[in-house]
Protein backbone atom coordinates (compact mmCIF):
# COMPACT_ATOMS: atom_id res chain seq x y z
CA UNK A 1 0.00 0.00 0.00
CA UNK A 2 1.27 3.78 -1.03
CA UNK A 3 1.85 5.78 1.98
CA UNK A 4 -0.25 8.64 0.19
CA UNK A 5 -2.51 7.49 -1.81
CA UNK A 6 -6.18 8.43 -3.48
CA UNK A 7 -8.11 5.50 -3.54
CA UNK A 8 -11.58 4.71 -5.26
CA UNK A 9 -12.26 2.01 -2.20
CA UNK A 10 -13.19 2.46 0.76
CA UNK A 11 -10.37 3.02 3.58
CA UNK A 12 -8.92 0.89 5.92
CA UNK A 13 -7.67 3.25 9.02
CA UNK A 14 -5.88 0.28 10.49
CA UNK A 15 -4.09 -0.12 6.96
CA UNK A 16 -2.94 3.60 7.19
CA UNK A 17 -1.80 3.43 10.84
CA UNK A 18 0.04 0.38 10.30
CA UNK A 19 2.30 2.49 7.67
CA UNK A 20 3.61 4.97 10.38
CA UNK A 21 4.33 2.14 13.32
CA UNK A 22 7.83 3.33 14.38
CA UNK A 23 9.89 1.59 17.68
CA UNK A 24 10.71 4.84 18.23
CA UNK A 25 7.17 6.19 17.76
CA UNK A 26 5.30 6.65 21.28
CA UNK A 27 2.56 8.56 19.78
CA UNK A 28 0.08 8.17 16.41
CA UNK A 29 -2.08 10.67 15.81
CA UNK A 30 -4.59 10.04 13.41
CA UNK A 31 -7.93 11.83 11.95
CA UNK A 32 -10.68 10.75 9.80
CA UNK A 33 -13.09 12.95 8.34
CA UNK A 34 -16.22 11.33 7.76
CA UNK A 35 -19.09 12.39 5.88
CA UNK A 36 -21.40 14.45 7.52
CA UNK A 37 -25.46 14.50 7.30
CA UNK A 38 -26.32 17.42 8.90
CA UNK A 39 -24.59 21.21 8.03
CA UNK A 40 -26.45 23.63 9.76
CA UNK A 41 -30.31 23.05 8.06
CA UNK A 42 -28.73 21.37 4.84
CA UNK A 43 -28.95 17.97 4.77
CA UNK A 44 -26.43 15.93 2.58
CA UNK A 45 -27.82 13.26 0.82
CA UNK A 46 -24.34 11.55 -0.60
CA UNK A 47 -21.21 13.46 -1.45
CA UNK A 48 -18.95 13.27 -4.84
CA UNK A 49 -15.20 13.20 -4.60
CA UNK A 50 -12.94 13.87 -7.59
CA UNK A 51 -9.27 14.63 -7.75
CA UNK A 52 -6.61 15.26 -10.73
CA UNK A 53 -5.08 12.06 -8.80
CA UNK A 54 -0.97 11.81 -10.32
CA UNK A 55 -0.92 15.67 -8.85
CA UNK A 56 -3.07 15.01 -5.47
CA UNK A 57 -0.30 12.07 -4.83
CA UNK A 58 2.61 14.17 -5.07
CA UNK A 59 0.86 17.01 -3.29
CA UNK A 60 0.26 14.31 0.00
CA UNK A 61 4.02 13.27 -0.29
CA UNK A 62 4.85 16.94 -0.15
CA UNK A 63 2.62 17.26 2.96
CA UNK A 64 4.82 14.61 4.18
CA UNK A 65 7.87 15.94 2.96
CA UNK A 66 6.86 19.52 4.92
CA UNK A 67 6.04 17.53 8.06
CA UNK A 68 9.13 15.63 8.31
CA UNK A 69 11.12 18.85 7.87
CA UNK A 70 8.97 20.63 10.72
CA UNK A 71 8.55 18.19 13.00
CA UNK A 72 11.68 15.71 12.58
CA UNK A 73 10.95 11.68 13.36
CA UNK A 74 7.33 12.18 12.57
CA UNK A 75 6.18 9.72 10.13
CA UNK A 76 3.05 10.53 8.13
CA UNK A 77 0.68 8.39 6.10
CA UNK A 78 -2.42 9.35 4.12
CA UNK A 79 -5.60 7.78 2.39
CA UNK A 80 -7.99 9.80 0.11
CA UNK A 81 -11.45 8.24 -1.18
CA UNK A 82 -12.61 9.83 -4.20
CA UNK A 83 -15.87 8.91 -6.16
CA UNK A 84 -19.41 8.49 -4.31
CA UNK A 85 -19.43 8.26 -0.64
CA UNK A 86 -22.22 8.01 1.76
CA UNK A 87 -23.22 9.42 5.22
CA UNK A 88 -20.46 8.28 7.41
CA UNK A 89 -18.14 6.78 4.93
CA UNK A 90 -14.29 7.65 5.75
CA UNK A 91 -13.27 10.60 3.08
CA UNK A 92 -9.75 10.67 4.69
CA UNK A 93 -7.02 8.94 6.52
CA UNK A 94 -4.17 10.47 8.17
CA UNK A 95 -2.02 8.97 10.94
CA UNK A 96 1.30 10.62 11.99
CA UNK A 97 3.85 9.12 14.43
CA UNK A 98 5.93 10.52 16.18
CA UNK A 99 8.06 10.21 19.03
CA UNK A 100 6.31 12.42 21.69
CA UNK A 101 2.26 13.09 21.75
CA UNK A 102 2.57 17.20 20.91
CA UNK A 103 4.13 16.63 17.92
CA UNK A 104 1.82 13.70 16.64
CA UNK A 105 -0.90 16.02 17.60
CA UNK A 106 -0.16 19.38 15.86
CA UNK A 107 1.44 17.54 12.71
CA UNK A 108 -1.81 15.84 11.87
CA UNK A 109 -3.83 19.04 11.97
CA UNK A 110 -1.10 20.51 10.16
CA UNK A 111 -1.86 17.74 7.86
CA UNK A 112 -5.54 17.82 6.99
CA UNK A 113 -5.64 22.37 7.31
CA UNK A 114 -2.69 21.69 4.11
CA UNK A 115 -4.76 18.89 2.32
CA UNK A 116 -7.88 21.68 2.41
CA UNK A 117 -4.86 24.09 1.00
CA UNK A 118 -2.89 22.44 -1.81
CA UNK A 119 -4.42 19.01 -2.91
CA UNK A 120 -5.97 18.80 -6.44
CA UNK A 121 -9.36 17.12 -4.96
CA UNK A 122 -12.82 18.64 -5.16
CA UNK A 123 -16.04 17.78 -3.27
CA UNK A 124 -19.65 18.39 -4.58
CA UNK A 125 -22.32 17.79 -1.90
CA UNK A 126 -25.80 16.55 -2.87
CA UNK A 127 -28.21 17.84 -0.56
CA UNK A 128 -31.69 17.24 -0.04
CA UNK A 129 -32.84 20.02 -2.90
CA UNK A 130 -29.65 20.36 -4.93
CA UNK A 131 -25.74 20.34 -5.26
CA UNK A 132 -23.20 22.08 -5.00
CA UNK A 133 -19.42 22.36 -5.75
CA UNK A 134 -17.78 22.92 -1.95
CA UNK A 135 -14.91 25.25 -1.41
CA UNK A 136 -14.59 28.87 -2.64
CA UNK A 137 -15.88 28.79 -6.03
CA UNK A 138 -17.30 31.97 -5.48
CA UNK A 139 -13.42 33.73 -5.77
CA UNK A 140 -13.29 35.48 -2.36
CA UNK A 141 -10.15 34.35 -2.51
CA UNK A 142 -7.87 34.76 -5.44
CA UNK A 143 -5.09 33.74 -6.07
CA UNK A 144 -2.71 36.51 -8.16
CA UNK A 145 0.23 34.37 -8.33
CA UNK A 146 -1.63 31.53 -9.68
CA UNK A 147 -0.29 29.05 -7.27
CA UNK A 148 -1.31 29.10 -2.96
CA UNK A 149 0.94 30.85 -0.24
CA UNK A 150 3.88 28.07 0.81
CA UNK A 151 3.23 25.94 -2.14
CA UNK A 152 7.30 25.10 -3.26
CA UNK A 153 7.71 25.05 -6.88
CA UNK B 1 3.27 22.88 -31.23
CA UNK B 2 0.22 21.22 -28.59
CA UNK B 3 -0.98 22.14 -25.26
CA UNK B 4 -2.81 19.78 -23.07
CA UNK B 5 -5.19 21.13 -20.83
CA UNK B 6 -7.21 19.48 -17.58
CA UNK B 7 -10.53 21.24 -16.12
CA UNK B 8 -11.73 20.24 -13.07
CA UNK B 9 -14.88 20.60 -10.96
CA UNK B 10 -16.96 23.16 -11.83
CA UNK B 11 -15.00 24.16 -14.72
CA UNK B 12 -15.37 20.76 -16.37
CA UNK B 13 -18.65 21.03 -15.91
CA UNK B 14 -19.00 24.34 -17.33
CA UNK B 15 -16.47 23.13 -20.64
CA UNK B 16 -18.50 19.98 -20.56
CA UNK B 17 -15.80 18.29 -20.92
CA UNK B 18 -12.49 17.61 -18.72
CA UNK B 19 -9.79 17.90 -21.81
CA UNK B 20 -9.05 20.53 -24.29
CA UNK B 21 -5.90 20.45 -26.68
CA UNK B 22 -5.05 23.88 -27.76
CA UNK B 23 -2.36 24.27 -30.54
CA UNK B 24 0.01 27.40 -30.75
CA UNK B 25 2.76 28.80 -32.80
CA UNK B 26 5.31 29.39 -30.07
CA UNK B 27 5.73 28.93 -26.41
CA UNK B 28 3.65 31.24 -24.49
CA UNK B 29 2.79 31.64 -20.91
CA UNK B 30 0.03 30.21 -18.67
CA UNK B 31 -1.85 33.12 -18.51
CA UNK B 32 -1.95 33.60 -21.98
CA UNK B 33 -2.76 29.55 -21.92
CA UNK B 34 -6.03 30.73 -20.00
CA UNK B 35 -6.85 33.49 -22.83
CA UNK B 36 -6.51 30.87 -25.61
CA UNK B 37 -8.65 28.41 -23.99
CA UNK B 38 -11.24 31.01 -23.61
CA UNK B 39 -11.01 31.84 -26.59
CA UNK B 40 -11.72 28.49 -28.07
CA UNK B 41 -14.07 26.93 -25.91
CA UNK B 42 -15.84 30.20 -24.37
CA UNK B 43 -15.66 32.13 -20.63
CA UNK B 44 -15.27 30.20 -17.83
CA UNK B 45 -16.43 31.39 -14.67
CA UNK B 46 -14.13 31.39 -12.23
CA UNK B 47 -10.98 30.21 -13.58
CA UNK B 48 -9.58 33.40 -12.76
CA UNK B 49 -9.66 32.25 -9.17
CA UNK B 50 -8.38 28.55 -10.18
CA UNK B 51 -4.52 27.82 -9.27
CA UNK B 52 -2.81 26.51 -12.37
CA UNK B 53 -0.09 23.41 -12.90
CA UNK B 54 1.93 22.90 -15.23
CA UNK B 55 3.00 19.03 -15.72
CA UNK B 56 1.37 18.48 -11.64
CA UNK B 57 3.41 21.20 -10.40
CA UNK B 58 1.64 24.41 -9.04
CA UNK B 59 3.40 27.22 -11.16
CA UNK B 60 2.89 31.33 -11.65
CA UNK B 61 0.73 32.84 -14.59
CA UNK B 62 3.74 34.40 -15.84
CA UNK B 63 5.49 31.00 -16.55
CA UNK B 64 6.05 29.69 -19.47
CA UNK B 65 4.49 26.93 -21.35
CA UNK B 66 5.64 24.44 -23.91
CA UNK B 67 4.88 21.81 -26.58
CA UNK B 68 3.94 18.84 -24.90
CA UNK B 69 2.94 20.46 -21.48
CA UNK B 70 -0.03 19.76 -19.03
CA UNK B 71 -1.33 22.62 -17.94
CA UNK B 72 -4.53 21.83 -15.38
CA UNK B 73 -7.01 24.78 -13.91
CA UNK B 74 -7.51 23.63 -10.29
CA UNK B 75 -10.42 25.48 -8.96
CA UNK B 76 -10.38 26.51 -5.18
CA UNK B 77 -9.91 22.76 -3.43
CA UNK B 78 -12.23 21.07 -1.22
CA UNK B 79 -10.65 17.80 0.08
CA UNK B 80 -10.43 16.42 3.61
CA UNK C 1 -17.97 -3.75 23.61
CA UNK C 2 -17.70 -0.89 26.71
CA UNK C 3 -16.69 2.76 25.75
CA UNK C 4 -14.40 3.05 28.71
CA UNK C 5 -12.36 -0.06 28.90
CA UNK C 6 -9.30 -1.76 30.67
CA UNK C 7 -8.13 -4.52 28.92
CA UNK C 8 -5.93 -7.29 29.23
CA UNK C 9 -6.00 -8.10 25.40
CA UNK C 10 -4.19 -6.28 22.69
CA UNK C 11 -6.40 -3.42 21.36
CA UNK C 12 -7.87 -3.02 18.01
CA UNK C 13 -8.03 0.41 17.01
CA UNK C 14 -10.87 0.15 14.42
CA UNK C 15 -13.19 -1.51 17.36
CA UNK C 16 -12.99 1.91 19.72
CA UNK C 17 -13.38 4.43 16.36
CA UNK C 18 -16.06 2.40 15.73
CA UNK C 19 -17.91 3.10 19.15
CA UNK C 20 -17.78 7.11 17.96
CA UNK C 21 -19.11 6.63 13.91
CA UNK C 22 -22.21 8.64 13.74
CA UNK C 23 -23.93 10.43 11.00
CA UNK C 24 -23.86 13.97 12.23
CA UNK C 25 -19.77 13.20 12.92
CA UNK C 26 -17.69 14.81 10.09
CA UNK C 27 -14.49 14.39 11.80
CA UNK C 28 -12.96 11.89 14.23
CA UNK C 29 -9.45 12.02 15.87
CA UNK C 30 -7.88 9.32 17.30
CA UNK C 31 -4.82 9.13 19.29
CA UNK C 32 -2.99 5.70 19.95
CA UNK C 33 -0.32 5.90 22.79
CA UNK C 34 2.64 3.25 21.60
CA UNK C 35 5.67 1.54 23.56
CA UNK C 36 8.53 3.44 22.40
CA UNK C 37 12.03 1.88 23.03
CA UNK C 38 13.90 5.22 23.40
CA UNK C 39 14.04 7.44 25.89
CA UNK C 40 16.94 9.52 25.49
CA UNK C 41 19.88 7.12 25.89
CA UNK C 42 17.56 5.22 27.78
CA UNK C 43 16.62 1.72 26.22
CA UNK C 44 13.20 0.13 26.95
CA UNK C 45 12.87 -3.80 26.82
CA UNK C 46 9.27 -3.74 27.79
CA UNK C 47 6.82 -2.54 30.10
CA UNK C 48 4.45 -3.14 32.58
CA UNK C 49 0.92 -1.56 33.14
CA UNK C 50 -1.34 -2.03 35.78
CA UNK C 51 -4.52 -0.41 36.81
CA UNK C 52 -6.71 -0.19 39.72
CA UNK C 53 -9.50 -1.55 37.20
CA UNK C 54 -12.93 -0.80 38.11
CA UNK C 55 -11.94 2.77 39.16
CA UNK C 56 -10.36 3.68 36.26
CA UNK C 57 -13.24 2.54 33.86
CA UNK C 58 -15.47 5.03 35.81
CA UNK C 59 -12.11 7.59 35.62
CA UNK C 60 -11.73 7.52 31.97
CA UNK C 61 -16.19 7.51 31.88
CA UNK C 62 -15.67 11.17 33.63
CA UNK C 63 -13.70 11.88 31.09
CA UNK C 64 -16.18 11.12 28.55
CA UNK C 65 -18.86 13.45 30.20
CA UNK C 66 -16.28 16.14 30.82
CA UNK C 67 -15.25 16.40 26.97
CA UNK C 68 -19.00 16.47 26.49
CA UNK C 69 -19.63 19.08 28.68
CA UNK C 70 -17.05 20.94 26.87
CA UNK C 71 -17.24 20.05 23.46
CA UNK C 72 -21.22 19.58 22.74
CA UNK C 73 -21.85 16.72 20.54
CA UNK C 74 -18.37 15.05 21.20
CA UNK C 75 -19.01 10.71 21.77
CA UNK C 76 -15.88 9.39 23.58
CA UNK C 77 -14.76 5.61 23.90
CA UNK C 78 -11.12 4.66 25.36
CA UNK C 79 -9.19 1.66 26.06
CA UNK C 80 -6.42 1.16 28.20
CA UNK C 81 -4.69 -1.82 27.72
CA UNK C 82 -2.63 -3.24 31.32
CA UNK C 83 -0.48 -6.35 31.77
CA UNK C 84 2.97 -6.73 29.69
CA UNK C 85 3.60 -4.68 26.57
CA UNK C 86 6.45 -5.08 23.89
CA UNK C 87 7.82 -2.07 22.07
CA UNK C 88 5.30 -0.51 19.49
CA UNK C 89 2.16 -2.64 21.17
CA UNK C 90 -0.50 -0.08 21.57
CA UNK C 91 -1.29 0.91 25.55
CA UNK C 92 -4.14 3.46 25.02
CA UNK C 93 -6.57 3.94 22.21
CA UNK C 94 -8.72 7.01 22.07
CA UNK C 95 -11.48 8.15 19.41
CA UNK C 96 -13.47 11.53 19.70
CA UNK C 97 -16.11 12.31 16.62
CA UNK C 98 -16.95 16.28 16.87
CA UNK C 99 -19.54 17.50 14.19
CA UNK C 100 -16.07 19.64 12.86
CA UNK C 101 -12.49 18.68 13.25
CA UNK C 102 -11.27 21.25 15.51
CA UNK C 103 -13.44 20.18 18.64
CA UNK C 104 -12.12 16.59 17.83
CA UNK C 105 -8.46 17.54 18.01
CA UNK C 106 -8.98 19.37 21.12
CA UNK C 107 -10.98 16.69 22.76
CA UNK C 108 -9.06 14.10 22.21
CA UNK C 109 -5.74 15.68 23.29
CA UNK C 110 -7.48 16.84 26.31
CA UNK C 111 -8.48 13.31 26.96
CA UNK C 112 -4.93 12.24 26.67
CA UNK C 113 -3.76 14.41 29.45
CA UNK C 114 -6.55 13.82 31.71
CA UNK C 115 -5.71 10.23 31.38
CA UNK C 116 -2.03 11.08 32.67
CA UNK C 117 -3.62 13.02 35.85
CA UNK C 118 -6.72 11.35 37.27
CA UNK C 119 -6.91 7.95 35.76
CA UNK C 120 -4.83 5.13 38.45
CA UNK C 121 -2.76 3.21 36.28
CA UNK C 122 0.42 2.82 36.40
CA UNK C 123 3.16 1.89 34.28
CA UNK C 124 6.84 0.33 35.06
CA UNK C 125 9.10 0.13 32.58
CA UNK C 126 11.63 -2.34 32.11
CA UNK C 127 15.08 -1.23 31.00
CA UNK C 128 18.35 -2.45 29.37
CA UNK C 129 20.19 -2.01 32.50
CA UNK C 130 17.33 -1.90 35.53
CA UNK C 131 13.21 -1.35 36.33
CA UNK C 132 11.25 1.50 37.44
CA UNK C 133 7.78 2.99 38.29
CA UNK C 134 7.47 5.41 35.99
CA UNK C 135 5.55 9.07 37.09
CA UNK C 136 6.28 11.10 39.86
CA UNK C 137 6.73 8.81 42.32
CA UNK C 138 9.28 11.17 43.74
CA UNK C 139 6.95 13.45 45.19
CA UNK C 140 8.24 16.90 43.41
CA UNK C 141 4.42 17.13 42.92
CA UNK C 142 2.18 16.66 46.14
CA UNK C 143 -1.42 16.63 46.23
CA UNK C 144 -2.32 17.70 49.79
CA UNK C 145 -5.93 18.12 49.22
CA UNK C 146 -5.56 14.24 48.67
CA UNK C 147 -6.73 14.38 45.37
CA UNK C 148 -5.51 16.01 41.86
CA UNK C 149 -7.20 19.42 40.35
CA UNK C 150 -10.15 19.26 39.12
CA UNK C 151 -11.76 16.05 39.98
CA UNK C 152 -14.86 15.80 40.75
CA UNK C 153 -15.88 14.59 44.39
CA UNK D 1 -15.62 -2.08 62.06
CA UNK D 2 -13.31 -2.49 59.10
CA UNK D 3 -11.68 -1.16 56.46
CA UNK D 4 -9.96 -2.63 53.77
CA UNK D 5 -7.45 -1.12 51.94
CA UNK D 6 -5.80 -0.83 48.54
CA UNK D 7 -2.19 -0.41 47.38
CA UNK D 8 -0.69 -0.47 43.88
CA UNK D 9 2.39 0.65 42.21
CA UNK D 10 5.22 1.31 44.16
CA UNK D 11 3.70 1.34 47.34
CA UNK D 12 2.00 -2.62 46.39
CA UNK D 13 5.85 -2.93 46.29
CA UNK D 14 7.03 -2.20 49.21
CA UNK D 15 4.40 -3.49 51.27
CA UNK D 16 4.94 -6.66 49.41
CA UNK D 17 0.70 -7.12 49.29
CA UNK D 18 -2.03 -4.84 47.41
CA UNK D 19 -4.55 -5.56 50.32
CA UNK D 20 -4.27 -4.75 53.73
CA UNK D 21 -7.71 -4.77 56.53
CA UNK D 22 -7.53 -2.60 59.65
CA UNK D 23 -9.59 -2.88 62.31
CA UNK D 24 -10.72 -0.14 64.09
CA UNK D 25 -12.87 1.08 67.14
CA UNK D 26 -15.09 4.15 65.33
CA UNK D 27 -14.85 5.84 62.44
CA UNK D 28 -12.14 7.97 61.08
CA UNK D 29 -10.30 10.25 58.67
CA UNK D 30 -8.45 9.27 55.54
CA UNK D 31 -5.57 10.90 57.00
CA UNK D 32 -5.61 8.40 59.98
CA UNK D 33 -6.18 5.96 58.05
CA UNK D 34 -2.99 6.45 56.60
CA UNK D 35 -1.65 6.58 60.21
CA UNK D 36 -2.57 3.53 61.13
CA UNK D 37 -1.63 1.37 57.85
CA UNK D 38 1.94 2.58 58.79
CA UNK D 39 1.64 1.91 62.56
CA UNK D 40 0.67 -1.89 61.24
CA UNK D 41 2.94 -2.85 58.16
CA UNK D 42 5.75 -0.19 58.41
CA UNK D 43 6.46 3.38 56.88
CA UNK D 44 5.23 3.26 53.19
CA UNK D 45 7.97 5.58 51.40
CA UNK D 46 5.94 8.32 48.81
CA UNK D 47 2.56 7.56 50.52
CA UNK D 48 1.88 11.09 51.53
CA UNK D 49 2.26 12.20 47.52
CA UNK D 50 -0.79 9.75 46.93
CA UNK D 51 -4.20 10.70 46.10
CA UNK D 52 -6.67 8.73 48.17
CA UNK D 53 -10.27 7.47 46.91
CA UNK D 54 -12.82 5.86 49.19
CA UNK D 55 -15.15 3.11 47.17
CA UNK D 56 -13.07 4.02 44.17
CA UNK D 57 -13.68 7.96 44.26
CA UNK D 58 -11.08 10.66 45.04
CA UNK D 59 -11.52 12.20 48.38
CA UNK D 60 -10.11 14.74 50.49
CA UNK D 61 -7.74 13.81 53.56
CA UNK D 62 -10.33 14.77 56.36
CA UNK D 63 -12.76 13.18 54.86
CA UNK D 64 -14.74 10.37 57.31
CA UNK D 65 -14.13 6.70 56.45
CA UNK D 66 -16.80 4.62 57.51
CA UNK D 67 -17.23 0.63 58.65
CA UNK D 68 -16.82 -1.45 55.09
CA UNK D 69 -14.93 1.25 53.02
CA UNK D 70 -12.59 0.70 50.78
CA UNK D 71 -9.77 3.38 50.79
CA UNK D 72 -7.08 2.91 47.84
CA UNK D 73 -3.46 4.89 48.15
CA UNK D 74 -3.12 5.90 44.93
CA UNK D 75 0.71 6.89 43.79
CA UNK D 76 0.96 9.49 40.74
CA UNK D 77 -0.70 7.64 38.10
CA UNK D 78 1.33 7.35 34.68
CA UNK D 79 -0.98 5.75 32.20
CA UNK D 80 -1.62 6.56 28.68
Amino acid sequence: MKRFNITEKSINNQEVIDQVVHHNAGAISVFIGTVREMTGEKQTKFLHYEAYVPMAEKQLEKIGIEIQEKWPNAITAITHRIGTLQISDIAVSIAVSTPHRQDAFEASRYAIERIKEIVPIWKKEHYADGEEWVGNQKGTKTYPAGHPEGVKK
Amino acid sequence: MMIKILLFANLAQQAETERVSIEVKSPLSVEEVRNMLQNQIGKLSGIENALVAVNEEYVDLTDQVNDGDTVAFIPPVSGG
